[in-house]
């Protein structure tokens, strides 16, 4: 079976400090993947190997079954891979649709026509008003995104991921600093994403991540403790040790 | 490809309003009112309002590469220069014709846009500021060493621009330069704002927005901004054409730091991001310093200096940003009632 | 092959003409390395400090006895309007900056103009410094000697401020990560009022001494506005090594180039400035 | 649209209106007199004395020729902007309906508007730019300054004759240091000079060590210098006196850069720096001496004059002879035909038009800067050359 993501024997070491030890990871297609671990236990880094952000030591990282690790950043962005930031990273002097609309011009290859009107395109606008319909933004098109709350800009940053279709979309604490409220519309626009999707999901809140995720893997000190479903997570004693027991108690 | 009329359909008026683009409106016509009523009701007048369409074309210019593409350059007469010596060149060695003079030196200054783009452009910030301003410097400087070319200080002369069309000479009174000014003027604003609602005006506010985004949605940043420099630049040399056509000579003033502060100062001083910004500024900026001059030359600088300080004090998004905030608050008030 | 006292010569010319650089600069890098406003107001400081020397001069002062009473003038001067204008220009957007301090420049330009006319001004150089030395087949002019002594005598002290002083310290630290430094207790508004004030008069020391190189005149401001800049740019904002670095180094390129290719006159030295800052973005010295 | 016709008659009946209009002008009295100058900016130092002159003249006539009131319209140009220029010119003639013009100082502008002189028919007085060439541009096109040529040559022709056997030329590096450049050469050389060096400063230079350093290691008998008017000349000289090289015997000539208005800014530097020139405050004639009278009586110490001020005064009295001689009515040819071979007294000694060239010719006078005894520097004449003509006409014929 092929895998949307998979990763072999990933390293990373910053001089001698080895930050990713030997990490393998497999992201089925459609799955929907939960990467979670202490703090310090190397998932920020992970993300940023993953993206390209960082270059690995050592391993390989294949999406759709080919290799990404030589790929820069917006070339694995073209392959079909899109993150969200845990700090936001969008565009707060523009729309909603604009925002939106600047994922679609690009994932389109059309971002440097000169001739074509944003304003005249209707193929364009349906689909962003479907899209910011899906997301339940349909509301917030026309307003600056530096106006919205800190929630809704939240998803804005997913709607932005996933205006680039993406075949793997890596989310990158979706839910860090969000009220209870929020997370809750963050869970309902996840569980409804389509199945050509695939997700993996870094996250703290563990609520979430046990509603959300078929798959867990757990990683400590650089290495993956275990990979299974929430289930088998929650009764691992391990698991329990280095982590739940020091934050759920 | 969907439908527009399905279900969803009923969201694309919406995403009109949402999409902001320039849209043709009363602005517009006033200023095409004003422009036709200056020829028939200020005669005496027309040559200072040629400047003005002169200032307009190139503000336009600058306020596509700063305003939508947040290119913060301190040296944009670089193409304005460029564009009068090119226009002058080709007047003086190779044909006098006017309309083929403006597309050589768009083409000169686009060139230059693009080689000087490529260089300049990785930077941002002040080092960007810092370079294009020595890039300016440094060709103002290359053209003063270069007399035999550009007639170095005492600038180049001596050509002849034949009628339009063949048709209309360049008369005394300045009509036909006039005329010729604000067609070229409606020409370029088109242009600019064809640009400027294009998915590529919207990839240049995505950049001025967060360039590091616009990265990562795979949009190789540099190529599009060296490409809206280019554009940008054309435009400008266009401008500096128009006036290297109806003054008969281009001096190393149009290549100089002051030119490009006075630029900066109209567009800001109208708003950036708008376009029309661009047409209130100069308006306001060349018009009030003929005036000024003309009612007090030893002082007027004193108005100058005061006014731009009022304006970024008072209205920091200059006089449009100033009027379209009015409108909103208007607006708003309505609404709530 | 020129002799080695054409060498010499040129290097004292060099030397003392990015001395003068380099005074003008060395306030506006500390003020830019802190707020990173373009303050394009910072030449007519030196302008000021030096007109401010002139009336002096005019009154029947000495010129040494005026120069420090231009250079706390100015000093005064730039304080208040560090406490006025610049409050305005500091919450404003980065080319609001530009446009303001341009802004101010011109109204700098436009009062000078009207005090003391449009023309050339000459600040009386003292009997003592006039003239030059001759040593060997070497002539050396005294002032510029005298310029270099003082202003190498500046930068030392300045350097001794940096290193070793808690103001020194503090400014560093604020240079460095104004953020952080804020977050320390350190109170960054008042530490940049005092730099500000201070960089105004080094610049009008500047202006004062370097008017026999750069003469004053109203339009002074704006005319060696984009070399000062230069000079920052290169040396690394906030940084007053790379100031010195660079200063030194734009003199002596512009004094050997126009003597050594004389055809392209002033056109090497912005060459220079412009491949220097290709290859590096962030100038010779800049943390970060 | 369909304008292109009706554009064309338009014209043509905008041109014949105009013309109407102008005439009713010349019938109602009043002849406007364009005046175009930097009265702010760098150079304003030449608007300002545009202006005292031109005033003293107005208030000395009681503004009035044969009869006609005559009304001055200044207009800033703020520098060295030809398209600034051109659109003011083109307003003073097309809106103001002015009949002749006075004024500009450099050669870019006055020929951006050397265009507008030939189409309108209307004078323009050029009263300062030094290119010999310039009054090529229009029929219309006159001076009452000088030609670099005319000053520069003899400078050359008296440093010979005062023993100077080597000269290096130092110019500043444009049209009209390139003339200095040439004209010094041809005077010294005619006389049988050799020119060691010729080195040319960029414009905006303010540190001149190098330059100096080269003139220093060529060891001339004299440097003969030009550059223009202002920071450039008074950094030039003042770094020349500074490093020695008076001291060391190498005697410096040249032009308007010792002009006694600028001679403060020298200083006691300026001590025994020659000159070649056409105009001096102290020369002493009659006319000169009302003049200088007149004008610090009017302006005080700042009215001291220069070469621009007397330029503007005598341009005047050209125009003031233009109207006579027309008696008021708009005919730029009969107007330019009258001063053609005119002759008039100057300040700076009499002044004739050339009747074929347009051109200027005056007296020019070998100087020295010297210290009056009550401190007041200023230029005492050593010899004087009568009636010069403009030696680049001569040579280059049209």
């Amino acid at each position: 079976m092929s895998f949307a993501l998979e990763i072999r024997n990933l390293k990373k070491a910053f001089g001698g400090l080895e930050v990713t030890r030997d990490v393998s990871l497999t992201v089925a297609a459609g799955a929907r993947h939960a990467l979670i671990g202490p703090n310090g236990a190397g998932k920020s880094t992970l993300v940023n190997l993953i993206t390209g952000v960082l270059k690995p030591s050592g391993g390989e990282i294949l999406l759709g079954g080919s290799g990404i690790g030589n790929l820069s950043q917006a070339e694995r962005v073209k392959r079909g891979l899109a993150r969200t930031f845990q700090i936001n990273s969008l565009f707060p002097t523009m729309t909603v649709a604009e925002n939106v609309a600047l994922a679609m011009v690009a994932h389109d290859g059309a971002d440097a026509r000169v001739l074509d009107n944003i304003s005249r395109d209707p193929a364009l606008a349906a689909r962003i008003g479907e899209h910011l319909l899906r997301l339940n933004l349909a509301d917030t098109a026309d307003r600056l995104v530096s106006n919205l709350s800190y929630g809704q800009q939240r998803i804005v940053e997913v709607a932005l991921a996933l205006a680039l279709r993406p075949n793997v979309l890596l989310l990158d604490e979706p839910a860090a600093g969000l009220a209870a409220k929020d997370v809750e519309m963050l869970l309902d626009l996840l569980k409804g994403l389509p199945d050509t999707v695939s997700v993996l999901i870094i996250e703290h809140d563990m609520d979430l991540v046990f509603r959300f995720a078929q798959t867990i893997t757990v990683l400590v000190d650089g290495r993956v403790l275990l990979t299974g479903t929430p289930e088998e997570v929650r009764k691992d004693q391990r698991v329990r040790d280095v982590y739940l027991g020091r934050r759920h108690g | 490809m969907r439908k527009p009329e399905n279900t969803i359909g009923t969201s694309v008026p919406e995403m009109r309003s949402a999409l902001r683009t320039h849209r043709f409106g009363w602005f517009e016509i006033v200023m095409l009112v004003v422009f036709v009523a200056v020829y028939y009701l200020l005669p005496g007048y027309l040559p200072l309002a040629t400047q003005v369409a002169i200032m307009i074309i190139f503000a336009i210019s600058l306020d596509l590469a700063l305003g939508y593409g947040g290119i913060e350059t301190l040296g944009h007469a670089v193409f304005y220069g460029i564009g009068g010596y090119a226009a002058g060149l080709y007047a003086l060695h190779v044909w006098q014709e006017p309309i083929s003079g403006l597309l050589v030196a768009a083409i000169a200054a686009g060139i230059f846009g693009i080689v000087s783009g490529v260089v300049v452009l990785r930077a941002k910030g002040l080092t960007l500021v810092m370079l294009t301003l020595a890039c300016a410097t440094m060709v103002h400087e290359f053209a003063n060493s270069m007399r035999a070319v550009t007639g170095g200080d005492d600038g180049l002369s001596g050509y002849r621009i034949d009628p339009v069309f063949g048709l209309f000479r360049f008369d005394l009174f300045g009509r036909t330069a006039y005329i010729y000014s604000v067609c070229i003027l409606v020409v370029v604003f088109l242009i600019a704002r064809v640009v400027a609602n294009s998915n590529f005006g919207l990839t240049a506010r995505g950049i001025r927005s967060n360039a590091q985004r616009m990265q990562l949605l795979g949009v190789p940043v540099l190529n599009r901004l060296v490409l809206l420099y280019a554009i940008s630049g054309a435009l400008a040399g266009i401008a500096g054409a128009l006036s290297a056509q109806v003054t008969k000579l281009v001096g190393l003033n149009t290549l100089a730091f002051t030119l490009s502060g006075n630029v900066l100062i109209v567009l800001i001083l109208g708003g950036i991001g708008r376009l029309y910004g661009a047409v209130i500024g100069s308006i306001v900026f060349v018009v009030l310093s003929d005036r000024a001059a003309a009612i007090d030359p030893f002082n007027w600088l004193f108005i100058l200096g005061g006014l731009i300080v009022l304006t970024v004090w008072l209205a920091p998004d200059g006089i449009a940003g100033r009027f379209s905030a009015l409108t909103q608050q208007l607006r708003g008030r309505e609404r709530k009632s | 092959m020129p002799s080695l006292s054409t060498l010499l010569s040129l290097f004292i010319d060099g030397a003392s003409y990015g001395m003068i650089l380099f005074l003008i600069a060395s306030g506006l890098t500390v003020t830019l390395g802190i707020m990173r406003i373009v303050n394009l107001s910072h030449c007519g400081f030196a302008m000021i400090g030096g007109y401010a020397a002139l009336a002096l001069v005019s009154m029947g002062l000495p010129l040494l006895a005026a120069l420090p009473i231009a250079v706390l003038f100015t000093m005064a001067v730039g304080f208040l309007l560090e406490q006025t204008i610049y409050r305005v220009v500091y919450r404003t957007h980065e080319f609001g900056q530009i446009l303001m301090t341009l802004g101010l420049t011109y109204l700098m330009v436009a009062t000078i103009n009207l005090l003391f006319g449009s023309l050339m001004q000459n600040i009386p150089v003292p009997e003592a410094l006039n003239g030059v030395w001759l040593a060997g087949g070497l002539t050396i002019s005294k002032y510029r000697i005298f310029l270099v002594a003082v202003s190498a005598g500046v930068a030392v002290l300045l350097w001794a401020t940096f290193e070793w002083t808690m103001f020194g310290a503090k400014l560093r630290a604020a240079i460095d990560n104004p953020r952080m430094a804020r977050a320390s207790g350190i109170d960054v508004g008042r530490l940049l009022s005092v730099a500000f004030a201070a960089g105004c008069g080094l610049a009008a020391l500047g202006g004062v001494l370097g008017a026999q190189m750069l003469p004053l005149e109203p339009f002074y401001a704006l005319k060696y506005l984009v070399l000062v800049l230069m000079v920052v740019t290169v040396g690394g904002l906030g940084s007053l090594k790379g100031s010195l670095v660079a200063a030194l180094a734009l003199g002596l390129i512009d004094t050997f180039g126009r003597y050594f290719v004389p055809e392209f006159g002033g056109f090497v030295i912005y060459v220079t400035v412009f491949a220097f800052l290709l290859v590096r973005p962030r100038g010779l010295f800049q943390n970060a | 649209m369909e304008f292109p016709g009706r554009f064309k008659h338009f014209v043509g009946m905008a041109c014949f209106a105009a013309g109407m209009a102008l005439s009713a002008e010349a019938m109602a009295d009043t002849i406007k007199v364009g005046i175009l100058g930097s009265f702010s900016g760098p150079y304003a130092s030449w608007g300002v004395q545009f202006r005292n002159a031109l005033d003293l003249y107005q208030e000395q006539h009681q503004s009035k020729a044969a009869g006609h009131d005559v009304e001055l319209i200044y207009r800033d140009v703020g520098g060295n902007e030809p398209a600034r220029a051109k659109q003011l010119a083109q307003e003073l003639v097309v809106r103001d309906g002015v009949q002749y013009i006075i004024g500009l100082e450099f050669t870019p502008t006055i020929l951006a508007v050397a265009d507008i002189a030939t189409e309108a028919e209307v004078p323009i007085i050029n009263l300062n730019s030094g290119t010999s060439s310039v009054t090529r541009a229009s029929e219309f096109l006159t001076r009452t300054g000088f030609t670099q040529w005319q000053v520069a040559a003899p400078a050359g022709e008296y440093a010979f004759d005062q023993g100077k056997k080597t000269a290096v030329i130092v110019s500043a590096d444009y049209a009209p240091g390139k003339d200095a450049l040439d004209s010094f050469r041809y005077g010294f050389e005619k006389k049988g000079g050799k020119i060691l060096e010729e080195i040319k400063v960029p414009l905006g230079t303010t540190d001149f060590s190098t330059y100096l350093l080269r003139i220093q290691e060529a060891k001339p008998d004299v440097a003969l210098v030009f550059m223009p008017v202002g920071p450039m000349s008074v950094g030039f000289l003042k770094a020349y006196v500074d490093r020695g090289l008076l001291k060391a015997g190498i005697d410096v000539y040249v032009g308007a850069e010792v002009q006694e208005t600028d001679l403060p800014a020298l200083g006691d530097a300026a001590v025994g720096i020659h000159s070649v020139f056409t105009y001096s405050p102290y020369q002493d004639n009659p006319e000169n001496t009302a003049f200088v009278e007149a004008l610090t009586k009017k302006y005080g110490a700042k009215g001291l004059p220069n070469l621009a001020t007397v330029a503007a005064y005598d341009g005047l009295a050209l125009v003031y002879h233009m109207i006579e001689a027309t008696k008021g009515k708009k005919d730029g040819t009969a107007a330019m035909d009258s001063i053609k071979g005119l002759t008039i007294q100057s300040p700076r000694g009499p002044v004739t038009i050339d009747a074929k060239t347009r051109d200027i010719i005056q007296n020019v006078y070998l100087r020295v800067v010297e210290k009056r005894a009550d401190g007041v520097l200023y230029n005492k004449t050593l010899a004087t050359q009568e009636a010069v003509k403009d030696p680049w006409k001569e040579l280059n014929p049209e």
